[in-house]
């Protein structure tokens, strides 16, 4: 290993265990990790958008190709971004929130089409389920279940209404499925997250102190 | 109109059946109509959250989720926060808003500073509420759990979109001793929230979380408007269940699914 | 006794802290080796490597990252140990931006030292990085010289034996993607199905439930998911090269039947803790009632 | 005040008109696919810009601590040390500055600074924090599966199946359990809530779009 990687090596297991400190309580090397953490990972972003974003989505088409055709709407691009910052000039701060109501207004026009054609629409198709099965009973029993688990989950979200009577019943069972799905789905992620912890400890235990133990000379 | 693209007719209608519905109410909504809606659990713990937060004399923690204002979620939360904020102003509770999206954080930065004017305690208000993190999603979170243990809000909101942190915070807080009111439609992490926090607002309450709070007759209106698009879309699941069940009409469903 | 129950219900949270910390710290150093079963998407991908032999490529795709490694390092790891124990060649790449060339380096290095007979150049290659995902893909799928011009090292494809051998993915018997994420499933529905090459995919348990829908539908011929499917293949290298016996008692080594005797013990940590949990509860009450 | 009210509502109006009737189209109509994906393009812009209002933010709140020597300002040191010497290797190399290649590995494959802080501090420390939620995951369910009511019993009821159903000694009886609960009656809860979450967002964008809906611009319901 070059030296880097070596005082590297060191320098992640010491911040991995200054981390995990904080299971027992919080403590000065937490709050230093953490600390560090914030700034480093900022100044990760801070390359990252220059290097990913600005440089090639802006500054080089622009370099290259001018202020020309295709590329003249960037200014305005460039214009809207830098608008963000009149917050910091009295007078007009105000006119800051402009460039947000572009941004947002962009973005909520595409989520809504989208979540209409994207969402509603195929997961109402996908439940549109054969209840006969075609003979065989498990899976019309399964269409069944499917169908009143859609059913009353949706009406568990019906908000005009009062949740009482059979509407209250039903959405009642609109609850059980949902408590359902939250048991079950937590306890399948449960395997992922012991996955990463195993991740973790490898790092430390074979990487870190079977690494320095062998290149000290000791074991194999 | 040999541009319009065919294969989206179906999105359309149901874009114009939702928008009529919703325009419809709105109308009504304004006119004086029916304005019930049901009641939020999660909602209506708001009041005792910043009660208590106030009592304490301790602060309110709200955190916006960690994604930019492109996505609905996050401004579904800024309509909570606005209201959060009004309560913080009137009783002169400490509130902390730590954000991780940039944008996020300018627009919560406006909505605020509003907030604390509408109630009448500008005076109150400081650039220091809404304050800036980091862009990472667990340094991030490092930070906000690191307030929770030493600061100890009496009130942590965790309201917006979230992902794999939304454990991490609702944990720290729980142990913390705060009352947590939590809320986000993303499906995978709301079985965390419903764990480990005292109210939970799941998907769609989320998004009617404005409206209800704000008791505006335009806003309520739309809600009602999204219930009954949300019921005709039952009623056109029952209809392709029947189809489907005995054989007939195979084009509805398959109308319905392109995508 | 009831009341002294009661009172594990406000335990500590830090002792549940502690249990999971050593759940997952011992089996890592002393592996205790649950009785693993074989299921046929794992014994499908084994057996098509079988088939392969010395005139024949294996085309394998580093698509994950360090987050994900503690799963799908053992899958690739057994992987290429299967193709170098049977002399059947790979050509190693990666196409994923945060950390797939870590993960290849690291693989090719540590496997290839375990079989110091087996030549650079001639019975693998690493071709390294390349960004772009699915437009890189199809470049090197016709022909790899296009994507990466040179490998790893930087040295050109044109003065590597094995790559005379094999232009393009296409030429190759095998291709298998292990995979975080989406990645795996463009080896399906594009280089599977525009080539007809076999694709097999290892990946994360997390995104399991959602290959099996190419499994099922023909467009990869085997899975392998998470760390349950990964130590099946160990298994399964177990069962047919004892010699690989060695190679897996070493201690030093990231293994996945370590990572499942590690799922076994917190899950069953965290079960003892529900129950222990609710019959504390149950005191509670019953002293309440008292 | 007209400008200061109506223009950024207008403006919202207009560029969320522009996607939706962009959606409906085809790639062969420029009039608004043109415009659509300027917009998007630039929306991408903009929110690169907007990192730097939350770096100003960040430096201006450190840089107060440090100089009132308030509680903890040794850590408002380290992490503006952090965030400098990440941000400007990083600033650096995206410009090509200081014989920096970029921000990854210089050509003989070692790392520039920029990259040896990503791979052995910012990557470290981000899969430990990921990987703590194992240990949370047991402790929130140590307290939240009770059999308190008929829903936590179910939800615990659940997670114990699942959780048995995935390892090898409960493979055998609960697997298919398993498989059955995620894809039908979780698949049906899920669907619900997408639905239900889907409808809600559209009708958050439609309030919007029509100015109903502006808390997020800090402009308060005026009628």
């Amino acid at each position: 290993m070059a030296g880097y990687e070596v005082f590297g090596t060191w320098v992640a297991a010491l911040l991995t265990l200054c981390l995990m400190s904080f299971l027992y309580k919080d403590n000065p090397f937490f709050r230093f990790a953490e600390a560090l953490f914030a700034g480093v990972s900022l100044g990760y972003y801070i390359g990252i958008t220059l290097d990913q974003t600005l440089r090639p989505n802006l500054f080089i088409p622009l370099a290259e190709q001018g202020v020309t055709g295709d590329t003249a709407h960037l200014r305005f691009a460039g214009l809207v971004g830098l608008n963000l910052y009149t917050r910091y000039i009295p007078k007009i701060a105000w006119f800051a929130r402009s460039s947000l109501a572009l941004y947002v207004g962009y973005y909520v026009g595409i989520n809504m089409v989208q979540k209409l054609q994207g969402e509603v629409l195929p997961q109402a198709a996908a439940t549109m389920v054969d209840l006969s099965g075609d003979g065989n009973v498990m899976s019309a029993f399964n269409s069944f279940v499917m169908l009143v688990g859609v059913i009353t989950v949706l009406m568990y979200f019906f908000f005009s209404v009062e949740h009482k009577g059979g509407f209250g019943k039903a959405s009642r069972i609109g609850i059980w499925f949902l408590m359902l799905g939250f048991g079950a789905a937590f306890g399948y992620t449960v395997m992922g997250r012991v996955s990463l912890l195993i991740g973790r400890f490898n790092f430390i235990v074979i990487q870190w102190i079977g690494g320095t133990l062998q290149s000290l000379g000791f074991g194999g | 109109m040999e541009h319009f693209d065919a294969s989206r007719l179906n999105a359309l209608v149901l874009f114009i059946v939702f928008c009529v519905l919703v325009l419809t109410f709105i109308g009504r909504a304004r006119a004086g109509g029916d304005l019930f809606i049901r009641k939020i659990a999660g909602l209506n713990a708001i009041d005792e959250a910043v009660g208590r937060a106030t009592e304490l004399g301790k602060k309110v923690l709200y955190v916006p989720g960690i994604q930019s204002i492109d996505e609905n979620q996050t401004i579904a939360s800024l309509a909570v926060l606005s209201h959060v904020a009004k309560m913080t102003a009137r009783y002169g509770t400490e509130l902390d808003v730590p954000n991780k999206d940039p944008l996020t954080f300018a627009s919560a930065r406006e909505t605020v500073r509003e907030a604390y004017m509408q109630a009448g305690r500008p005076d109150l208000y400081n650039e220091g509420i809404v304050h800036y993190v980091t862009y990472d999603q667990f340094a991030y979170t490092a930070a906000v759990s690191g307030t929770m243990v030493r600061e100890r809000p009496a009130a942590n909101f965790l309201i917006g979109s979230f992902f794999a942190e939304s454990l991490l915070l609702a944990e720290t807080g729980q142990a913390s001793g705060a009352i947590q009111i939590a809320g986000t439609a993303e499906v995978a992490q709301l079985p965390f929230f419903v764990c480990a926090c005292d109210y939970t607002l799941i998907g769609e309450e989320l998004y009617a979380a404005g409206a209800y709070l704000s008791r505006e007759p335009s806003m309520l209106g739309s809600i009602k408007g999204q219930d009954w698009t949300k019921a005709a879309v039952a009623l056109a699941i029952l209809l392709g269940v029947i189809f489907e069940s005995v054989h007939i009409f195979p084009a509805f469903k398959q109308w319905i699914s392109i995508n | 006794m009831s009341t002294a129950l009661a009172k594990l219900t406000t335990i500590d949270r830090r002792w549940i802290f502690l249990l999971i910390g050593l759940g997952t710290l011992i089996p890592i150093l002393i592996p205790i080796g649950f009785p693993v079963t074989i299921t046929p998407p794992v014994q499908s991908i084994y057996d098509k490597i079988e088939t392969l032999g010395e005139n024949d490529v294996v085309v394998l795709s580093y698509d994950y990252g360090p987050t994900t490694a503690a799963e799908n390092e053992p899958m690739a790891d057994a992987i290429i140990r299967h193709c170098f124990l049977r002399k059947v060649k790979v050509v190693a790449l990666a196409l994923y931006p945060l950390g797939g060339l870590t993960a290849v380096n690291g693989s090719v290095t540590r496997v290839s030292a375990e079989f110091p007979g087996l030549q650079y150049g001639v019975d693998y290659v690493n071709l390294g990085y390349k960004d772009g995902g699915q437009a890189s893909m199809k470049l090197l799928a016709e022909d790899f010289s296009k994507a990466f011009p040179g490998d790893t090292n930087g040295t050109p494809l044109s003065t590597l034996p094995l790559m005379q051998k094999v232009t393009g993915a296409r030429n190759a018997q095998l291709a298998v993607s292990i995979a975080t994420g989406v990645i795996g499933e463009w080896w399906a529905n594009l280089i599977n199905a525009q080539y007809g090459l076999p694709v097999a995919v290892g990946c994360t348990a997390v995104s399991a439930p959602k290959y099996y829908a190419y499994l099922e539908a023909g467009q990869m011929l085997g899975l392998i998911g998470g760390l349950k499917g990964a130590s099946e293949y160990e298994q399964l290298l177990l069962n047919g090269y004892p010699q690989t016996k060695t190679i897996y008692s070493n201690p030093m080594l990231q293994t996945a039947s370590k990572g499942m005797d590690v799922q076994t013990i917190d899950h069953l940590i965290i079960i003892g803790f529900i129950v222990l949990g609710n019959i504390a509860y149950f005191a509670g009450r019953r002293a309440k009632q008292a | 005040m007209f400008l200061r009210l109506r223009l950024p509502l207008l403006l919202t109006l207009l560029a969320g008109l522009i996607p939706i009737i962009a959606f409906f189209f085809k790639d062969d109509a420029t009039f608004i696919k043109k415009p659509n994906s300027w917009l998007e393009q630039d929306m991408v812009i903009v929110s690169g810009f907007a990192l730097l209002l939350g770096v100003v933010n960040v430096v201006q709140s450190n840089v107060r601590k440090i100089e009132r020597r308030e509680k903890g300002w040794l850590f408002a040191a380290v992490l503006l040390f952090g965030m400098f010497f990440m941000g400007i290797f990083g600033a650096a190399g995206a410009m090509r500055l200081g014989g920096l290649p970029g921000i990854g590995n210089y050509p003989n494959g070692t790392p520039t600074p920029f990259a040896w802080g990503s791979v052995y501090m910012f990557t470290p420390l981000q899969s430990t924090m990921f990987a703590l939620l194992a240990f949370y995951i047991a402790s929130a369910a140590f307290r939240a599966f009770r059999v308190r009511n008929l829903e936590a019993t179910i939800l615990l009821v659940a997670a114990v199946f699942v959780m048995l159903g995935r390892i090898p000694v409960g493979e055998g009886a609960f697997g298919s359990v398993t498989e059955w609960m995620m894809q039908v009656p979780n698949g049906a809860a899920q669907r619900g809530i997408i639905i239900g979450a889907a409808l809600g967002a559209a009708s958050l964008s439609l309030r919007v779009i029509l100015g109903i809906e502006r808390s997020y611009l800090g402009l308060e319901k005026s009628e």
